[in-house]
């Protein structure tokens, strides 16, 4: 056992680290001095730049334009830009459609579509819950009826986020009515300039945009858009699945609400006293900080498994659990350290310090991580049956 | 010992039940988010006697008592009604009833019961957590009168109000003053809140002729029942939060599906609904505390009754409003669905007069706490 | 609402707090003052003075030898004999097979067994559970089989409190194997003297004597201990169980346990400050007194409630489920208030102060408290059918 | 980064929990509860080279580390081994290797690793809440040593040790003494402890030899890393401890049925289960850190990386000890089932060095936590 990394990887660390600083636009880095909500724009923007310098999707093999890291220096890229606060960028072209062309896409399809993602020239969004099905994603009811050599889609998706921003939409749809829950879904890419696509954009409770209801109504498709076989869409589903659940622990987000809170608690006073001199506050922040450690020992265990080419195991699986758990609960106790501060909403300029502005708002829409990405209850039931083999109900 | 409410109480929760319905129903509260006061609406609920509930009939108020207030309150917040009843006519009207003298209550007081003037507190000062005394607030003898300088902020339905009742400090001892809307040297920014009912801020350098200083009782002892009764009946109004929140969760578990069944027969999630409403039951059970010793004269057993239910609200409540997003699911989340509107309004009361952590440390630092004497 | 008792109420509690402190023995009073542990010969001798005074069965009627008080003087006669740490009296005569015998006896019955459960003379215990069935109770297979007048009994019986003092087990036993479940059981009461049955104490985590195993060989009994019809058992154990639920708010002995944490805390010195007088503790102690006095004023509903006569509402519901979890974080509090004295077990005089002697093994027994009588998942899915109107699975 | 065991730490393992397996399965534990100690098997681990595993090979050890002792006593902790393995080996062996001359070594260190002198470390102090240093126990210089005076509270192993390291203050700064069993003035009394391991009450007023001071090295440093390496290792026991209470939990929800179906298919209690099986992998994950830093040279990396395992141990062996009673329902709660074995000693291990309370505020204190340039 060795928890310390090797000289090459601190290297690779410090070259990362100097290139954030030298790389990130002013204006991104003053928003990320405060996590502020980061617009599409500053998203893409990011993007352009991490494209640029090669490391847009290290996670992508080399012959698709992956830059060749190895695993550890993978997670040592992401670390730090999760911990320089940098734009999270959207996942659905590079984490999700990308590795699913790759894997079950023919040459052409791949060939179309992986270069735009890589440049960030094409927007992705993710047609899969419906308004009926959310964690139950197979009772989906969008239906995609062949006409020909196109796809006739009708029908609603939800949660599509980014769709407002999207080019491309990759949906799961009905294509045989009568065959049994899972197996007739197929897997398609849709235009969103095609006509009849929808989105109308919602905002989440804590005011910032973030997904959307896609309509559907009469959208002519190539079948060539289907990735897989027609009726073969639950296959690549599944596979996509697995990606999402590991993008979402979240270490780095919470460590740098770790550093906010405390610097909310040294620059908040009560009569004088600063609150992270104060017993009471400093035991919650250490507490938390505790849990966090904990947390970043149990995704190093997963990392360091992933770069010995393990399988995930079980560790990986607390991470979505616990991840949104305290990523929230940062939220949350920020939220308490300002006080009356927190009553303000954001965007309300020299009512309350910039280093608070965005935590109401956070708080408010952070309640989604342990509702997205599946469910705690549904990744509950999943350890229940995979990884503690208790009787099914 | 009778937790029942009185005939006349039924009538007013019924009352109460259909004005919000027929009147502010939720629809209101997400139209009206940041937006300006129904004057109209509230001078109706003074034609109705609401405005004047809490206040003794010597002072030209109604006479009835905080268990009144409670049962309106709780029915306000069924809906999230946006009046600033409780910055208002509990908070100000508390602090100008027990500190104004009969001439300053014929010219404040009653108006506000009316419906005719908005009266706000401003009491909160930057870098004193939830204290219910002025700190760097001062006024300062003139020439008929004073010279008042400061800095308030969040005031609570400030952004709506005529009058401000001012806490500072004079010679060193708290001091109300009444400073209407308008008077020069007063800055009034409205801002806005989570919960959309908003706020204001205040800056002001202003002279307040004489008059206008409360002098009609202890400003501290004012401020301190104030604040509880605001406390208290922030209980009252959580408690209408808490309710319909579970309600809509208890709703969604029965009609949403999922794997062809009611999500409401899985039972974990069963089980999240029971602890909801075991916590809804203990806001409720403690509010008859707290609204029967709101107005108690023994600062003791008032804190002890006020902090307990505030503390109570913020755990129970908090609770409540989180599992309610939760068990709502992705919809939950947006801002379309109304559960979103009674979550941030829960964390807006929490808040309001003393956190959690102002509450616990109050509750803790009353001399009955630690008097071994008193239990056996 | 009200929330004063009348001037006669409060006069009833003066009356018997005063008499509580002339009438309780120096030694019971001692014990009392710690919370130690009281044995069964002080339980019934607490008894039978209770029994002198009438006061030992407040919510018998007075036809049976109740002594006539109000459901408000029965409630404060209970609350003062709590708050006084006067030893628990024995519910399984007083309030199970007393109330059963009452309601569902016959006259001879009732003559027969009455008098000894007020006086007590007879002590009695419960078999109900058994190995095989603690929630699912309907599913026991202790059998009486018809021979003659007697009926023969052959089982196991588990948690049977009290069993070694007992004179009497009031048990439900399968009469006919062929009726479904809850149909072919019976309500028998079988003399502890009769050969072939065996009580075989245990000792729980904290290390005192609570239940045992009882076991059945070949146990004749007379048809005449049937209490109601037979195979009609289930009606008199479903109305009996009714009256347990009540028994564990626990509210009087919880407050008993936050005194006894003040004044650990107050003795309990670090470095020269007393704990109480640390805010991190001060703060923990305040919330858990919080707690309780919202659980308190539910107790009081529920009380309130029954003075007007009104059936048990929600508000009883969760005095089980919240006093049983509040109890035990009580002792979990007073265990961390003690450090490394919490390490001691108990009767090892003048290790630890007598004040803190039973803490640890009271934080270990009580763990019971969330399990018996009716589990706290199990109060969950009742109140989720129940009040919440929930689907079933 | 690596957090494999390395080959020969897999063979450790493997014969650890063969040994554990023959030797000293649950049974012993229970049979042992507030017993002798059996010097005959203390000897053999003494003879397998695990007495000697964390010392340096200048002083005669093993040359092993942290990670290897972990190792063993998460077996130990699997079956309760209830050998004084922390209280002596870590712990008054950690002090005795850092506070000792070569000389002292050799008298006592080389006769410890051997299994043929049992040591413990004396150092809790009365009004003194898991301080590392002596606050009352005085030596003062006599002719040819030290009168030591004083008294130690829950000296864990002692009352099973031939050879007591006594920490008492010498002119203010804290020294360390090597006090015999039998030495004049030294009254030893066995305590039983709620996890059945038992403990020493020390009282003494004795003249100790100047050689049997310990002069090696800082007592300070050497009392402050022997209570690093106890609370350190008492997590990987913790973490032992943990997974057979787990273990036992899923094989009573999987066998036991209630209405019908075993009770492991109700959901409620499924999700309570994959509760606590996070909560072991969370434990499992903090050891890998304190294990790596338990001897760490700088204090503050030292104390972040003991105290934030010590904190994540009191709350997850907490939760998962209680839980694991819970689940077993009634049987749970007697002391005929094994549960209760291991929910009292997870419950000696959070007190053990430092409670929860304890570490929170010594994570809290360090300077690195207040120290905002680290962090990015």
């Amino acid at each position: 056992m060795d928890l310390s990394f090797s000289a090459e990887d601190n290297a690779f660390r410090h070259e990362v680290r100097a290139w954030i600083r030298e790389s990130m636009p002013t204006d991104i880095a003053a928003k990320a001095e405060i996590d502020a909500h980061f617009d599409m724009a500053d998203v893409m923007r990011w993007h352009k730049i991490l494209f640029a310098r090669g490391w847009v999707a290290p996670h992508w093999p080399k012959r698709f334009g992956g830059p060749g890291l190895t695993a550890t220096q993978r997670f040592v890229l992401t670390e730090e830009l999760e911990l320089a606060g940098a734009p999270a960028l959207s996942p659905f072209g590079l984490s999700m459609v990308g590795p699913a062309i790759m894997q079950f896409g023919t040459p052409e399809q791949q060939e179309r579509f992986l270069p735009p993602i890589l440049r960030g020239d094409e927007v992705w969004c993710q047609g899969y819950s419906e308004p009926g099905s959310g964690s139950d994603l197979a009772s989906l009811r969008t239906t995609a009826r062949i006409d020909g050599d196109d796809l006739i889609v009708d029908g609603q998706k939800t949660w599509t986020t980014y769709a407002q921003y999207a080019d491309w939409i990759f949906c799961l749809v009905r294509t045989n009515p009568g065959a049994k829950k899972q197996a007739g879904i197929s897997f398609l890419l849709v235009d969103m300039k095609t006509p009849g696509v929808e989105a109308r954009p919602m905002l989440t409770i804590g005011n910032t945009p973030a997904f959307c209801d896609t309509f559907f109504a009469n959208v002519r498709v190539p079948r060539a858009n289907l990735i897989g076989p027609l009726d073969g869409g639950w296959t690549v589903a599944k596979a996509l699945l697995g990606h999402e659940r590991t993008l979402i622990a979240a270490v780095g987000p919470s460590q740098r609400m770790i550093r906010r809170i405390k610097r909310i608690a040294t620059d908040t006073t009560d009569g004088g006293q600063a609150l992270i001199d104060d017993p009471a506050w400093r035991s919650r922040i250490a507490r938390l900080e505790v849990k966090l450690q904990a947390l970043q020992m149990a995704n190093y265990r997963a990392l360091a498994g992933a770069a010995l080419g393990h399988a995930p195991g079980p560790e990986s699986s607390i991470l979505k659990l616990r991840g949104s758990e305290i990523y929230q609960q940062t939220f949350e106790l920020a939220f308490d350290l300002m006080g009356s501060h927190a009553l303000a909403w954001f965007n309300e300029p020299g009512v309350i310090p910039e280093l608070e502005q965005w935590v109401a708002s956070g708080y408010c829409y952070n309640r989604a991580t342990t509702i997205y990405g599946g469910s705690n209850e549904i990744q509950k039931n999943i350890i229940a049956k995979m990884l503690l083999g208790l009787p099914g109900a | 010992m009778n937790f029942e409410l009185s005939e006349e109480q039924q009538l007013l929760q019924q009352n109460a039940r259909a004005f919000v319905k027929q009147r502010s129903p939720l629809s209101r509260a997400r139209k009206l988010r940041d937006g300006a006061l129904d004057r109209a609406l509230w001078r109706e609920m003074g034609d109705l006697g609401w405005l004047s509930l809490p206040f003794a009939e010597d002072v030209g108020g109604f006479g009835g008592n905080f268990v009144d207030v409670a049962v309106l309150l709780e029915v306000f917040g069924s809906t999230l009604v946006p009046e600033p009843y409780l910055a208002s006519i509990v908070l100000a009207g508390t602090v100008l009833a027990r500190a104004g003298t009969p001439d300053q209550h014929q010219r404040w007081l009653s108006a506000m019961m009316e419906g005719r003037t908005i009266v706000a507190l401003a009491h909160d000062e930057p870098g004193h957590r939830f204290s219910p005394r002025p700190h760097s607030a001062v006024a300062v003898a003139v020439a008929d009168g004073y010279r008042l300088r400061g800095r308030k902020e969040f005031v609570l339905g400030g952004q709506h109000a005529d009058v401000f009742v001012i806490s500072a400090l004079v010679g060193g001892e708290p001091a109300l003053f009444v400073v209407p809307c308008g008077t020069e040297g007063l800055t009034v920014r409205s801002i806005r809140t989570i919960d959309g009912q908003g706020a204001a801020m205040l800056e002001f350098d202003s002279h307040v002729p004489s008059d206008q200083r409360l002098t009609g009782g202890d400003p501290g002892d004012a401020l301190d029942r104030g604040l509880d009764a605001a406390a208290a009946m922030t209980v009252a109004e959580g408690l209408g939060v808490c309710r319909s929140a579970l309600e809509l969760t208890l709703s969604h578990l029965k009609t949403r599906e999922q794997f062809g069944v009611p999500i409401g027969s899985f039972q974990a999630l069963q089980h999240r609904a029971v602890e909801m409403f075991v916590e809804v039951e203990l806001v409720r059970s403690i509010l008859a505390l707290a609204a029967a010793r709101a107005d108690h004269d023994n600062p003791d057993v008032r804190h002890h009754a006020t902090s307990s239910a505030k503390v109570q609200l913020a755990m129970s409540g908090r609770f409540v409003a989180q599992q309610a997003v939760q068990l709502h699911g992705g919809i939950g989340i947006t801002d379309e669905h109304d559960i979103g509107l009674y979550f941030k309004r829960m964390h807006a009361l929490t808040l309001a007069f003393g956190d959690e952590e102002h509450h616990v440390r109050r509750f803790g630092a009353r001399p009955a706490f630690t008097d071994l004497r008193a239990n056996s």
